[in-house]
């Protein structure tokens, strides 16, 4: 049966994968990344991590939670960010 | 009665299709009924639909477990949602896919007919609209629904250009699976 | 990264993609830290956070209704009072139904007792939640489900309410105005309130793309274009001086920001519509004025 | 049912369209799902000219009632709808609008009450507000709901009456729900319904005062009179159903409706959309030798006591569904039926559901498990849980 | 009841000193006559230093509960007090407290509700919210008020409970009327009551979040775990009650009290200040020879069902005294007990009176005729009007 | 005589003898005149003005609730729209209560919604009807019962709310104060705001020597001293700007209005009693270099 | 029994006479009375008439309703007005 | 038991009366009842408190109808108020008058005993509050209640000096009507 009066544990939407919304998919191009963080900055979903390329500061997608909203893509200054169609799988 | 299930995610017009295809089955002097699965799902989170059809009189309020008929609007569903849930063994399912039917793994006895609805959709409408694409073909696939009802009725839902085009994706779509 | 690493606003919500409030709240949260209760009103913040039993918050939460976030608020603080907890921030939050109108009266009054309370309004123009309904927040000539354009209508009557000037006038110190394209600003501006002792009040500007009618990628765009077009315009009050004015080098005519929108569409089909649009532009005119916008 | 005028269409508009066609002066509303669709279409008619009403856009359910009460005071007819939170709300305003003898008309999306918070469907909202001095009329059937909207004015507005009244519609499951439905056209309605010209209301040329203090001297007898109207009501109600069958040919046969009743053993009895479910168990039932009957409970304010004896007469057992519950008690229906049983000639066994809280779906192989958990009773000859959650989750 | 304990006091102050020394955290509060005097005098505590509690003075009754419900919810224990009208605002919140599931107490000074506005006492108020989830207490005098007033915090925060409850006590009958009454000491109730700590709060040390949304799948289970608190209430209640007597040296007895009932052939029953007056009725009456007795309703949530049943037992007829109606059904009690009643051995005849409302003086003549009435219908064997109102001025 | 003769308040009401709230009604209502009909919010001016089977007005006049007299005017000049009636006036009034605090939702929908009503807020400072507890609008240190002086308190913690800053920040064309020491003035107010079409917002300061403690007679002088201190200010605000300012000759030291009454009795008796009294002449400092009121 | 709803004519509270609250009386001197009218502005229950009283403008109270505030007396700006103790009768 | 009833005007003090005389007899070991007529009257209208003192608990809640005992604080009350109503007529009625009791007009049996407490206030007090010179005389007159305890109990509530003085008046007024 259900918990007492509805308690939830903190961040465990975690659980729930989002990324099953996705129509579209960010995929950013390493070498144009210039680490600004702004793709970090703007997604609403929090689901944009730091990551270390060839030594190089870049950011990428967590694909089980970004639902491809494109934000990123767009506000990405260098326009490294490409959105993709999904394909069935 | 008939009872049909629509998969889609929010924004793709799976409940439109739905009350489409109860007001085309009205229109051919059935009894109708549909509705959404209640709640209010975000803009591209899986969404689902249901319609009934009869001869007689519709008075059942629950949901529908056992549906003869599954639309399938975006293949991309298939990883994630349960489509073939309860789907009766001689029922059917339309899918929207490029593929082959062989190509998907659906685990059901029901009949599996595919349609590239997306194409039809982006072709005639110039947008992945693949709600009416789909409608047309159910009424080919299943021949519950006349194609003429349906097209009366998405003409009158969207007056003028956009119900003309809607209506010829039907008649194609109707076409391509036999109708 | 400027900004506070940790999420506490967290992935897996249910927003629609491209929303805007989700984006407001993650931001606002960074601001806030972990050391923090928050309260939520019913609405979209609260339905997509919180489909039991999983949680996107990773500080203490809590909704009750939809009318009674800053309520909450008080007892909250006046429960860690009584506990002696001096340190603990109380964050209410709410939409703008549930702030600017219905629950109008219970922020009204914890802004009157002068609570040690943070309240966040994130300011999506409507009840989006239900659907999008008017609120006392949408704009002038913006389309809704309960305004919708017709032969004898235009959208929306009346003018977007002040929610910032209406907290104000209830003589705390501080009130500040912010928007999702501008994190750094937001997030200096909740920090600042949550540093005050006593009531403030954040309205952040969270353009939502279902209620609206633009793509989700355009979130950013949109919400900027409100601020270079001067109808939201940034600022805080802190002990009734206006500071922190963005200044506009180049403010854009209200037409840039409009015709993105669904919401505004009719304003450029129906005939007349154009003075309707000059209204508009009145209104940003009157702000540029007001808080000397244009550099 | 003549075809040609029925169309297919949501629930939410069908009773929106009913409801332009009486032409309130004045709606005051404020969104909540699953209401809100009624209260968009209004919206979308007033923006349109099709309705030439005050449409006030109000900032709370507390300020549509309270809009609705200043409005229907100055002698207009009047319009709203909410649901569940909205509906508790107003609670205060609504005890307020009986006292006042106001004849609004309320539309009720019925939904749960929270916490937890919960969209769908059950009846604890109008159930919860049932002692506030509110005729309540429950819908089987989008038909249904846009029937009693005309009704009920016709009713709230009778010289004998003159109380407010809430027609109750399950939420999602009629609201959101499409099927074809017979909508009277204004000619229709305004020949059913006369218009409202109240005797007394706010007026500069006869400027008398309303809601006064009501001192221990007579607040009693204000109460006894909303009492004797609510007693008048159960005249009336059938007249202006009896009447409107006639002029629209659609069949309103009074406060409740007896489903194959006349030679069942066993009874079921609810009131709102299940019943639609519920019959078609009962003919499946029927065709399986079972004697089986149904009742609806069509009016539950004021409660049809006699009409429930008399209807129930000859049944062995009454299983009694309930989509709420008081909490520390029973049911609504279930408890208000036993109190009236009690006092009567007949003694059937009762049991009563809670069933279909917060959207649990009420399928058809429920609504038999009910049947034979009732005739289970009937059999036994005594009833051992009176009170059964239906298809709750085991721990 | 050792004379040097007792002191004479008001009502209200009576239950606001019990309250003090309880020792609440948190006291929000919104004046509403008669329940002012009651808050004002805990107003004077906090400002004399003599109570360490945060006290906000909110509003609206919409955020005092509201206010309480963020206090209890970070683990604190709350106290508010309201009446009528600012009882029904806040009944949304009142649903919520229970399905948060916060042990918040209230005392509510019982007035009638409005239109008319009237400030006096009948139970409208505290009946119209019998769903909502909480724990009802009724008291008959000061010194049972502020008893429960104290109890109430045992009963509310016990595990199995976990349920906000409400002591009602009739509205200046009680409230404004000074009598003696001995209050248990700080360290008495210390001793009784321990602290509340409870497992799940807000705290940014385990940072759980509360009041999720309850979907169709769930919503059910949360309202049945409510239901199954309120049956757990009938355990508990009687456990503290008696833990209670033994420290204190009062005696609670139950959910119920029988006052005479042994033998009685006619048993009348009620609730609230008015079993005072049935008492002194009762033994004149006895003194007269009549074999009457009288039932308390102590516990109106949880109802008493089984208790009520076997108290009633061997008695001819029953005649229910409410000080308030369903309007469109009858008065609540009466209601609730004929449902307990109708799956039980027994049938004794009942009668309802309805009394009391907005103030109207029940003086013992009126409850002699009361009982006259009732004798009279054992008498006959039959009832013939089962709802009466007593003491209506005639038109 | 300069007002208008006819009483639409009627004698035989119940208010106390000297009670300023009822001449603030009498006075009120000669502004608005026959053509007009009045709501009430629950409180002293309904309850000593209706007790069944009597009333004193002479206007078409209603009580519903506490909380809802703006809304209830909304609802009749709704209803007076629809009859096609565009003459008869709204007058929605409320107690300071039942207007800062448990009306102030339904007040700022009115507002918002621009309903052509006017609201007059009868103000004396506390919950009269309910026996003087404190409320939004009870001046600082203020002692009522449930804000009473003692070891830990020197009366109202708060300050009191600016409830026609707080109106008129709903962007309402025409707020105004007005006080019964000043009749003709008040009059003047109220027909304004009857004739402007659309939300209007007046607040009378209404002495009330029951809950403030002096006698009956002193009603006008403690409301003319009210204005002479600069702690209550006349003024009006036409489209946002201030006008009607009543400049004050000789502006009288705070004491002489406080010593006059019990409710601030405390603060000449408690140590630091001093220091409280400044804190108080601050707030009529602050309003006069606010309004410019000093000659 | 009670009116429909409870309604009450205009003016009503007229039938209740609030001179029985009085404990003093204000006496008018109508020799000093200089027809200013201030008594009439400020009296809280309208209890103030006009009258002729040798062919000057006078007012006077009307003991029905007034209830001894003592306003008029206080605001008479030539103190024409006594506050005399009512006598029992 | 007997039931107490007092007449006087908003601000007067009645209900203050009232419960003095319920301490006080409490305090005189007797059980005891005091309590307001329910309402809110506005300073100046006619108010009226009641109270009860029995040897047994009191348990009895409905208003007082017949009482024993009567005290009028302002005999200016007489003409617009039924102060002997249901006044029993082997009762007393306690009048504050400067006149003798052949100049009143009650029409009662109960016995009439007449006091200048106004006078007597006003002496000691300094101002016109009657209600303990009332109370004193009460004592006097009925011997239900000692006058030790009213003096006890109004010092009591009345700390210090004003304390002092009331319990004097009631010590005076107690003599006066032969306590
Ligand atoms: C008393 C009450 N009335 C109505 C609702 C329905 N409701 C829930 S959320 C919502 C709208 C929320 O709007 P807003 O506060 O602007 O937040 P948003 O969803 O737009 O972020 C409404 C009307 C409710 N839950 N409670
Ligand atoms: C919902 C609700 N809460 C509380 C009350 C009790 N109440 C009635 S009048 C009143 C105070 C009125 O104060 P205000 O509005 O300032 O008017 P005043 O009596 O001071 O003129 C209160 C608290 C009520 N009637 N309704
Ligand atoms: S597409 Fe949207 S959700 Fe996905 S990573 Fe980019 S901003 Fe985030
Ligand atoms: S409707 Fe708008 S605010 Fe709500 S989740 Fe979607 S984008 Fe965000
Ligand atoms: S308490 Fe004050 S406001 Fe109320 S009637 Fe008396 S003087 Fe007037
Ligand atoms: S004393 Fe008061 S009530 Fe009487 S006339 Fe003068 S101002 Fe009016």
């Amino acid at each position: 049966m259900v918990n007492f009066a509805g308690i939830a544990e903190p961040g465990s939407t975690k659980n729930y994968k989002t990324g099953t919304w996705r129509t579209y998919r960010p995929v950013v191009d390493f070498d144009k990344c210039i680490g600004c963080a702004k793709c970090w900055e703007y997604c609403p979903e929090g689901c944009i991590i730091e990551l270390e390329v060839d030594g190089k500061e870049v950011y990428e997608t967590d694909l089980d939670y970004c639902k491809g909203c494109g934000i990123c893509s767009e506000e990405c200054p260098v326009g490294a960010i490409e959105m993709e169609l999904e394909e069935e799988d | 009665m008939e009872e049909i299930r629509i998969h889609g995610r929010g924004g793709q017009g799976s409940v439109t299709a739905a009350e489409l295809l109860a007001e085309a089955a009205f229109e051919d002097g059935l009894e109708a009924q549909a509705f959404p699965a209640f709640g209010v799902e975000r803009r591209g989170a899986p969404v689902r639909a249901f319609a009934r059809i009869s001869d007689t009189k519709i008075r059942l309020r629950s949901q529908v477990y056992e549906p003869t008929y599954v639309i399938v609007q975006d293949a991309t569903l298939l990883g994630t949602v349960d489509v073939e849930e309860g789907i009766k063994s001689d029922g059917k399912m339309i899918v929207n896919t490029s593929r082959d039917q062989s190509q998907l793994d659906i685990d059901t006895e029901a009949e599996i007919i595919t349609l590239d609805a997306t194409k039809l959709a982006l072709d005639i409408l110039g947008k992945p609209i693949m709600n009416t694409a789909l409608l047309g073909a159910f009424s080919g696939a299943t021949g519950e629904v006349s194609v003429e009802a349906m097209k009366k009725r998405v003409k009158k839902r969207f007056p003028g250009e956009l119900g003309e085009k809607n209506a010829k994706v039907m008649e194609k779509a109707n076409k391509i699976v036999g109708g | 990264m400027a900004l506070e690493e940790e999420e506490y606003f967290e992935s897996g919500h249910r927003a629609c993609a491209g929303c805007g409030l989700a984006l407001g709240a993650r931001l606002a949260m960074k601001a806030t830290g972990e050391d923090a209760i928050a309260t939520c009103s019913t609405g979209c913040l609260e339905v997509v956070s919180s489909p039991y039993p999983e949680s996107s918050w990773e500080i203490p939460w809590i909704h009750s209704l939809f009318e009674n976030s800053a309520a909450l608020g008080s007892g909250i603080e006046a429960g860690l009072k009584a506990q002696g907890n001096d340190h603990t921030k109380v964050v209410a939050q709410g939409g703008d139904g549930g702030t600017v109108d219905i629950g109008i009266r219970s922020l009204s009054g914890m802004l009157e007792r002068n609570h040690d309370v943070t309240y966040v309004c994130y300011d999506n123009e409507a009840y989006m939640n239900t659907g999008i309904q008017r609120s006392g927040s949408t704009p002038y000539d913006a389309s809704t489900t309960t305004s919708p354009p017709g032969t004898e209508s235009y959208g929306n009557e009346n003018r977007k309410k002040d929610a910032l000037e209406i907290a104000a006038a209830h003589g705390i110190s501080y009130v500040a105005s912010a928007s999702i394209a501008f994190p750094s600003d937001l997030v200096d501006k909740v920090k600042k309130a949550n540093e005050i002792n006593g009531a403030t009040y954040v309205q952040i500007h969270t353009p939502c793309p279902t209620g609206w009618g633009y793509e989700g990628k355009e979130t950013i765009e949109i919400a900027r274009l409100a601020v270079e077009t001067g109808l939201w315009v940034l600022y805080g009050k802190k002990d009734g001086e206006i500071q922190n004015i963005n200044k506009l080098n180049d403010r854009k005519p209200v037409e840039e920001y409009l015709k993105k929108q669904k919401r505004f569409k009719h304003l450029f089909k129906k005939e007349d519509g154009s003075k309707e649009l000059e209204k508009i532009q009145n209104i940003a005119d009157r702000n540029a004025e007001k808080f000397s916008l244009d550099k | 049912m003549k075809r040609e005028n029925r169309e297919v269409m949501e629930g939410s508009h069908a009773v929106a369209h009913a409801v332009k066609n009486c032409s309130p002066d004045v709606i005051a509303a404020y969104p909540i799902t699953p209401q809100t669709h009624i209260v968009e279409k209004l919206s979308q008619f007033v923006a349109d000219g099709e309705l030439k009403s005050e449409y006030l856009k109000v900032e709370s359910e507390f300020s549509a009632m309270s809009a609705c009460v200043g409005a229907s005071a100055t002698g207009t007819r009047t319009f709203t709808a909410t649901s569940s939170q909205g509906l508790i709300l107003m609670d205060e305003v609504l005890y307020n609008a009986s006292g006042l003898r106001l004849p609004i008309v309320m539309v009720v999306a019925n939904r749960a009450v929270g916490a937890p918070i919960n969209i769908w469907n059950d009846h604890s909202d109008s159930m919860g507000v049932r002692d506030s001095g509110w005729i309540q009329l429950y819908a089987e059937s989008n038909q249904e709901v846009l029937d009693m909207a005309i009704q009920s004015y016709k009713i709230a507005e009778n010289d004998d009456v003159r109380l407010p009244a809430m027609v109750c519609m399950d939420g999602f499951i009629l609201t959101h729900t499409y099927e074809p439905v017979s909508i009277p056209t204004k000619e229709e309605v305004s020949d059913f319904l006369p218009e409202f010209d109240p005797e007394h209301k706010l007026d500069p040329e006869d400027p008398k005062s309303f809601g006064t203090v009501g001192f221990p001297g007579d607040f009693m007898e204000f109460k006894y009179q909303q009492h004797e109207a609510m007693q008048n009501a159960k005249e009336v109600i059938p007249e202006v159903f009896k009447e409107y069958s006639e002029k629209m040919g659609r069949e309103y046969n009074g406060l409740i409706e007896e489903y194959k009743t006349e030679d069942a053993d066993v009874i079921l009895i609810s009131l709102g959309s299940v019943i639609g479910t519920l019959k078609d168990t009962v003919d499946d039932l029927r065709n399986e030798g079972e004697k089986v009957g149904l009742i609806k409970v069509r009016v539950f304010r004021p409660f049809p006591e006699k009409q429930l004896i008399d209807a129930i007469e000859g049944a062995r057992a009454v299983g009694v569904l309930d989509k709420n519950i008081s909490l520390g008690n029973k049911g609504a229906l279930y408890s208000e039926l036993l109190d009236s049983l009690y006092n009567s000639d007949i003694t059937p066994l009762t049991i009563n559901f809670i069933a279909g809280l917060g959207g649990r779906d009420i399928p058809e192989s429920s609504a038999k498990k009910m049947y034979e958990k009732t005739k289970d009773v009937a059999e036994r000859g005594y009833v051992e849980d009176e009170i059964k959650f239906v298809d709750l989750k085991e721990a």
